[in-house]
């Protein structure tokens, strides 16, 4: 009888049986994020679900805390975007002893016991990386002789920035040895960052001839110190990033970007399913891995797929 | 003979007002107002099991023995920063060593709380020797720190190690079904000698004293420049000690843990009725400061509707609020 | 007189600051069971002698000899250990721990590494009661007067030694040297004969006190023999009997002083027109029971009573540093709401605070900026006193209260404790108050000086400026005041015109009884 | 003879050990960015790393410059990075939302109401602190975590981009081939050295900072004051909010000034004015964050690898402000001056030295 006492807020005044499902998002550290959970609290209403909301502030220590105090109000089923890969053991046991599914979104977690999770919407940040290498691959088609790359890390200890860079690298070893990363500092995701790093870098190197960015926002402030320094973003310099946001977007029809990998926020809908499915019993038929849609563009690209990006 | 037989006469009103410990009281008092409101607001989402208070302890003991190590060094007038940086830099070195060095957490724990406390003597050293401000010594400390972790690595490690889970996941059992964990416990004892330390023992009573004036405390006598140390010896065992805890808590190293704790733990002790010019408040007001922003967290969850800035603003109004009535009841000291 | 060996011997202090020279060659020595006067000018280097002594500044030159072995003592605390006892001129106890752990800090009793509470009140209570106090010694230190804290120093002072020792009641175990700066200061009569009394005690016990005060008849009263310095160079020492007052004064300054005689007794009738400050039922509960109070333009009213009786809680009251509970102030005829300080200040109120340190200086900023402080307050931010205009007037006061050194630029944190004393009186006057608030305004200056500030008092009450002068020193408030006012527990029990008849005596006898006709 | 005095003289002078910081940090970039001196004209304007220091640095500069009057008066803000942010969002939010971003009077107006806002949380801190009676860490952490929101709320969590040359002229543009931040900071530096040091206000400051009791009792109505201090923070945090935003074109409410309070505190301090209250250098202020703008821009240019950027840091903090302490020059580097003093005593310094040496023996 005890299944569902969540009652007093929410439009559940229905009396049917609404499934209450608890998030736990990171924080709200970025526009990409905030599209994440505007995306999550849309699709959930739009599902009849019944969303219980919190924002850790970028602090696993809060997740964890949050994920307690939803298996303390009995939620139907629990579903987080981990804030750091590992350490989430001993709270997921909790949640499988209380009976509570828990699905991740947009990252997965290292843990020794497979059974603590049923399933994982989002994409996979290393292999983001490997796409950039091969977007690059593409923009450099017909340069020859060697190439040298500045990198915009993001957040030090990040695992999207860690991600990243490992993926990229690994292209890169593997088959690209004419590349070098010549600089690589961290611009912590933002445009600020992105453009006063991208100023010291044009200071001590004249002969970037590409820059990899971590998202698309440092990208964008990079763009604004390669023309400061008086080159041309896209042409003297070639650009590949992460993320695929709007100004990105704007961005790269203008020339000034020449790659994005599309990093996709907008997993609600998938979300909501997995979850609606996870409730009715059928968790195993879903797969261990929901990879949200997402794309690579190029320049030629960017114009036409500029009006439909949403965030 | 002599005459202040008339000091006697001082109203009650006007002695309770002045008394040290209304601050405390008040942060108590509060504590249970603000638990009430969370239970009659939450009631039917279980806000009243006993679980939801025991669990302020169990995710908040790590705090609460940083705290604790903050509230030594903010009594003698100091300050320590670097208090985050140092339980992130513990978590990283215990799963460092425990995970890819294969060290028995027997032996790192100690590694760790000697790393940590060393690191606090360094810092307390150069801030007594060296007449560097504390705020930017442990600055520095905080850089110095944080940038360890990322230097033993960047990406987080992950603890597998039986100890540390069978420690992690040991509840204990209290009457009337509800459990505290074993850092919570931990997390209490240490509060509990903090307060006798301070209480009880000389070395405490000479914390008081530089809180109160330095150069008095100097010019009385008094070992100053070892205190003053020790004092940042104390936090800095302290925060490792919290990051063992914090350890346990998430089993895990991770180079960005416990960014910015430092300030939750000086809003604790603050809270707590302590004051920042040193000298004066109670260990066990730190408890309750502790306490009050792990409620502010849970009423926030229970809430569960606030969006990411909302839940910003709404623990800055109900950290106001709070800072304003305690303020409020405790009324103005003459100076 | 076949001397002994000297407990302490020091010979060829020297101490400089950042360039000046504090001490030069000063040569000191100090014999068991005697009491010895150390005395000089404000800014002789009295203090500075002792902070050397004590490890609190470092010594630039010189020996120290303590019972016949050379020491380099470098902290307070190995003073302490090794025997010597201090009472600094400024109170330097902790405002925020109880007076029982201000005087048994860093010797509580403990068993087990444990403090016994129980029993270090039992020891404070002891020895305050020894020293004829009654109070509460678990309350915080800063809830007492100035006067409060100045005795637990001094009772901290003798009490060190030994713990076990001072268990039997024998405080001064183990102190082998008791140095007193200023501890009289802010005294009174009965405080100090029982300071004395103790002293004596001390002295038959062959411990060894250096007592410094700018008191001249306490130095004869207790003293055995003395050391005078000028300018922080050795004049000379003596025996107190081979030195009368008139020589004594003359080794100081250097030069002959006669005012002080010509002073006295000066009653020349105030205006008697509409008082400039009229309060009626002012009180402040915890503070002072309701009184009434008038003083008029070129009045002098003095406030007599003893420590704690509630003079310097009267004068905030009539300043605004306090709030008053009750009663009404007509300032000027016109009713004042004084909120603040600033409000009195505004109608022309001065307030000199007992308190220096807490109260009136800013040590970080330069004596012209002291002085100029009140001032500028009254103007206001924008409009800052002109540069040339501000120079004048602090050179000015500089040399009519002979502040030295005479550097405007110097900070005033460094300044000796009556040269202090002289910076808040100047920030006062700067601001021709047409009422003049001096709480013990002659604590610490030396006997020259005093002088001066009395005579001051005089002329700006001729020049129609009402002064309420507050001083522990009731000669010194019968010698100036038109009208005497009478205090005791907090409560103002008599008002009197000043006159012939009004005599020590009489007002102490007021004070006993609580009762005027 | 002269020339030893004068180094003395220099030695002494309270702003020589942060320039000597700042020049040295300038001078470590040299063998790895050879032109790092160097500037050129490029499309019209300056270009080269000492001039990037100087644009990127603005904005620390102006929060660093508010934070010294506030620390001055024996406080603290906290807040300073949320009013940041807060400012940028507001103005970059009123300049997207008109039909024509680069119409001067609206940027204008967008100006004016972010740097009201701004006006008002300082406002706020310094009710709480000074009427309230709240400890200023706790006061204005309250702003500091909320105001953070606040900004967030107005963005809506998103980056808002503008479009306007008129609103990146403050932070990102160029006036005379300089930065144009370069003169919005010559003015504010102008205006705030005329304000403390041409009225009497520094000096009530001062005051207050140094002893909150004494002066009281003097009658300056150290409320006001301090209410002010906290105003004028406010008000550099948000033209500084206004640069940071206009500098990207764009107002990012979760990270705009994030962390920005710790560099101008560090700024402050290192400047030379103390933490405690009291006296205050606006001059040191300024190189202060210099060198941290230096050291940032240094990590960039030499190739420090991300990971230990923050050592690097924390290791030229706790240098500078090392050198910069009295006593461990005196006890480092005094303990040998000393004992090689007499040794290499050059006859010209002999008789300035003289009268000390007889008595030091
Ligand atoms: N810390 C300091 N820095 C610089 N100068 C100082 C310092 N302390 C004392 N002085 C100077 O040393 C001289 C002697 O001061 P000292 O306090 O010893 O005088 P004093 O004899 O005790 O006078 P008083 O009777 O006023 O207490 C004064 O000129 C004073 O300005
Ligand atoms: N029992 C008490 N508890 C707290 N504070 C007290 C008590 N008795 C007195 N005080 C404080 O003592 C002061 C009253 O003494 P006050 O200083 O007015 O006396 P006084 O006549 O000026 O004596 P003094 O010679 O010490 O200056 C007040 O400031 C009051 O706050
Ligand atoms: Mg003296
Ligand atoms: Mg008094």
């Amino acid at each position: 009888a005890k299944k569902n006492p969540a009652k007093s807020t929410g439009p559940d005044s229905s009396g049917s049986k609404q499934i209450t499902l608890g998030f736990s998002q990171v924080g709200s550290e970025s526009g990409w994020r905030a599209a994440n959970t505007q995306s999550v609290k849309e699709a959930a209403k739009a599902a009849g679900i019944n969303l219980k909301f919190s924002d850790a502030q970028q602090k696993q220590e809060n997740q964890i805390s949050a994920i307690r105090s939803y298996i303390a109000q009995k939620v139907d089923v629990i579903s987080f975007s981990p804030v750091v890969v590992t350490g989430w053991d001993t709270v997921l046991k909790e949640a499988k002893a209380a009976g509570i599914p828990v699905i991740l979104t947009d990252r997965s977690v290292e843990t020794s016991d497979p059974s603590l999770y049923v399933t994982l919407v989002g994409s996979d940040f290393e292999i983001e990386g490997e796409r950039a290498a091969h977007m690059l691959e593409k923009v450099l088609a017909g340069h020859k002789g060697p190439v040298k790359i500045a990198q915009l890390e993001g957040t030090t200890g990040a695992a999207p920035a860690i991600e990243r860079a490992k993926g990229f690298g690994k292209i890169m070893h593997a088959s690209h040895p004419e590349w070098t990363i010549i600089a690589s500092q961290t611009g912590d995701f933002t445009r600020a960052g992105g453009k006063q790093v991208m100023a010291a870098f044009l200071q001590a190197h004249s002969d970037i001839d590409v820059l990899f960015s971590h998202n698309d926002d440092m990208a964008i402030g990079a763009i604004q110190s390669i023309q400061a320094a008086g080159k041309t973003p896209g042409t003297d310099i070639k650009i590949v990033s992460v993320d695929g946001v709007h100004d990105g977007f704007v961005a790269m029809s203008k020339g000034q970007i020449n790659a994005i990998v599309e990093c996709n926020p907008l997993l609600g809908p998938q979300l909501m399913d997995a979850v609606k499915t996870v409730h009715a019993g059928k968790g195993s038929t879903l797969p261990r891995w929901i990879k949200t849609k997402e794309g690579d563009y190029t320049a030629d690209q960017a114009a036409a797929a500029l009006p439909s990006r949403k965030y | 003979m002599s005459v202040i037989d008339g000091f006697r006469t001082r109203a009650e009103g006007l002695r309770l007002l002045q008394d040290r410990r209304l601050p405390v009281l008040v942060t108590a008092g509060l504590f249970v107002l603000m638990f009430g409101f969370g239970a009659f607001r939450y009631q039917s989402y279980g806000f009243l099991d006993a679980q939801v208070f025991m669990n302020l302890f169990i995710d908040n003991g790590y705090l609460l023995v940083a705290a604790v190590g903050a509230t030594f060094v903010i009594l003698t007038g100091g300050i320590d920063l670097s208090v985050g940086s140092v339980i992130g830099f513990t978590t990283m070195l215990t799963a460092w060593l425990v995970e890819k060095q294969g060290l028995p957490l027997l032996l790192v724990a100690p590694i760790a709380l000697g790393v940590g406390a060393f690191g606090g003597y360094l810092m307390g050293y150069v801030i007594h020797h060296f007449e560097i401000e504390p705020f930017i010594v442990t600055l520095a400390g905080l850089f110095f720190f944080r940038g360890l972790c990322l230097v033993i690595s960047k990406e987080s490690i992950s603890i597998t190690d039986p100890t540390v889970d069978r420690l992690a996941q040991t509840h204990v059992p209290l009457p009337g079904g509800s459990f505290l964990s074993i850092a919570a416990v931990i997390s209490l004892a240490v509060l509990a000698l903090a307060f006798y330390v301070l209480h009880y023992t000389r070395f405490g009573r000479r914390v008081y004293a530089i809180g109160g004036n330095e150069q008095s405390a100097l010019l009385m006598g008094l070992p100053v420049a070892g205190t003053k140390i020790a004092v940042y010896t104390v936090s800095g065992f302290c925060s490792a000690l919290s990051g063992l805890l914090f350890t346990l808590y998430i089993q895990s190293g991770d180079p960005l843990h416990a960014v910015g704790l430092e300030l939750d733990a000086i809003a604790a002790v603050v809270v707590g009725g302590t004051l920042l010019t040193g000298g004066s408040g109670y260990v066990i007001g730190t408890l309750f400061g502790v306490l009050v922003l792990g409620l502010i967290k849970t009423l926030i969850q229970f809430e569960g509707t606030l969006s990411s800035w909302w839940t910003k603003i709404a623990t800055g109004v109900l950290l106001f609020a709070f800072i304003l009535i305690q303020r409020t009841m405790t009324g103005r000291r003459r100076t | 007189m076949a001397e002994p060996r000297p407990v302490l011997e020091m010979t060829g202090i020297v101490k400089e600051f950042s360039g000046t020279r504090a001490l030069s060659d000063v040569d000191f020595r100090l014999f068991p069971g005697e009491i010895h006067a150390l005395l000089g000018e404000n800014g002789a280097g009295k203090s500075t002698l002792i902070k050397v002594l004590t490890g609190v500044h470092p010594l630039d030159g010189g020996t120290v000899v303590l019972e016949g072995r050379p020491v380099r003592i470098t902290s307070p605390l190995q003073a302490q250990q090794a025997g010597i006892s201090t009472v600094y001129q400024e109170v330097n106890l902790c405002q925020n721990l109880s007076v029982a752990e201000n005087i048994l800090i860093g010797r509580e009793p403990v068993a087990a590494g444990r403090i016994r509470w129980k029993e270090l009140r039992r020891r404070a209570a002891q020895l305050v009661t020894r020293f004829g106090l009654d109070l509460d010694v678990s309350a915080p230190l800063g809830s007492h007067p100035l006067a409060v804290q100045q005795l637990v120093a001094i009772i901290r002072a003798v009490g060190s030694g030994n713990p076990a020792a001072a268990d039997e009641g024998d405080a001064a175990a183990g102190t082998r040297v008791l140095i007193l700066d200023e501890p009289t200061s802010s005294l009174d009569r009965d405080e100090v004969e029982e300071l004395f009394a103790l002293m004596r005690r001390l002295r038959q016990d062959g411990v060894a006190i250096l007592f410094v005060s700018h008191f001249l008849d306490q130095i004869y009263e207790v003293c055995d023999r003395m050391t005078v310095l000028r300018n922080g160079a050795l004049v000379g020492e003596h025996l107190v009997a081979d030195l009368d007052q008139v020589n004594l004064v003359k080794l100081m300054i250097g030069k002959d002083l006669d005012e002080l005689e010509e002073l006295s007794e000066h009653h020349t009738e105030p205006d008697t027109s509409e008082p400039f400050l009229k309060a009626e039922g002012l009180s402040r509960a915890g503070g002072i029971a309701p009184f009434d109070l008038e003083v008029r333009a070129g009045e002098v009213l003095g406030l007599a009573g003893l420590l704690g009786s509630g003079r310097t809680e009267l004068a905030r009251l009539l300043f605004g540093a306090d709030t008053s509970d009750g009663g009404k102030v007509y300032i000027g005829g016109d009713q004042a709401a004084l909120r603040e300080p600033n409000d009195a200040i505004g109608r022309g109120v001065a307030f000199l605070s007992e308190n220096r340190r807490t109260e009136g200086l800013v040590p970080d900023l330069t004596v012209r900026e002291n002085i100029i402080l009140a001032l500028q307050a009254a103007r206001g931010w924008t409009r800052p006193v002109p540069a040339s205009q501000r120079d004048e007037l602090v050179a000015k006061y500089i040399a009519a209260l002979d502040i030295r050194p005479a550097d405007p630029e110097a900070k005033t944190g460094s300044l000796s404790g009556g040269n202090q004393q002289k910076v808040l009186l100047a920030r006062w006057l700067l601001t021709q108050p047409k009422l003049l608030i001096l709480d013990e305004p002659t604590r610490g200056i030396d006997v020259g000086a005093k002088a001066e500030i009395q005579k001051l008092v005089v002329s700006l009450s001729e020049e129609g400026v009402a002064v309420v002068y507050i001083s522990a020193e009731l000669e010194e408030v019968l010698r100036l005041s038109h009208t005497m006012g009478v205090l005791r527990d907090r409560r103002l029990v008599a008002r009197m015109a000043n006159g012939p008849d009004v005599t020590a005596g009489r007002v102490l006898e007021i004070i006993a009884s609580g009762e005027h006709q | 003879m002269s020339l030893t005095s004068l180094w003395r003289a220099a030695t002494q002078h309270r702003l020589f050990w942060p320039v000597a910081a700042l020049v040295a940090l300038l001078v470590i970039n040299v063998p790895f960015t050879p032109g790092f001196f160097e500037i050129h004209l490029k499309n019209g304007h300056l270009y080269g790393s000492l001039v990037s220091i100087v644009l990127f640095g603005s904005p620390l500069i102006l929060v660093a410059i508010g934070m010294t009057l506030v620390i001055a008066t024996g406080g603290i803000d906290l807040s300073v990075g949320a009013v940041v942010a807060i400012s940028g969002a507001l103005a970059c939010l009123v300049v997207s939302k008109q039909a024509d971003q680069d119409s001067v009077a609206g940027v204008l107006l967008a100006f004016a109401l972010a740097l009201a806002v701004a006006l008002v949380c300082g406002a706020w801190n310094g009710l709480l602190v000074a009427r309230l009676g709240i400890q200023p860490i706790i006061a204005t952490l309250i702003l500091m975590v909320a105001g953070r929101g606040i900004a967030q709320l107005i963005t809506s969590g998103q980056i808002i981009t503008v479009n306007s040359d008129a609103y990146s002229l403050i932070g990102g543009g160029y006036w005379l081939a300089l930065p144009f931040s370069l003169f919005v900071v010559a003015l504010v530096v102008v205006l705030s050295m005329a304000l403390t040091r041409r009225t009497a206000l520094g000096l009530l400051v001062e005051a207050v900072g140094g002893n909150a009791e004494a002066s009281r009792l003097v009658g300056i109505r150290s409320r006001r004051i301090k209410i002010m201090a906290y105003m004028f923070c406010g008000l550099c945090a948000g033209i500084a909010g206004l640069m940071i935003s206009s500098n990207v074109s764009a107002a990012d409410g979760n990270n705009a000034g994030l962390w920005i309070e710790l560099d101008a505190i560090l700024a402050v301090v290192i400047g030379g004015t103390s933490l405690t209250g009291g006296r205050f250098h606006l001059g040191g202020t300024i190189i202060g964050a210099l060198i941290i703008q230096t050291l940032t821009t240094t990590i960039y240019t030499i190739g420090v690898p991300t990971q230990t950027n923050l050592v690097f840091k924390a290791v030229v903090v706790i240098v500078v402000c090392l050198m910069q302490s009295s006593v461990f020059r005196a006890k480092v580097f005094g303990a040998r001056a000393k004992r090689r003093g007499p040794a290499q005593k050059s006859p010209g310094a002999a008789a300035d030295a003289a009268p000390q040496m007889e008595v030091s023996s």
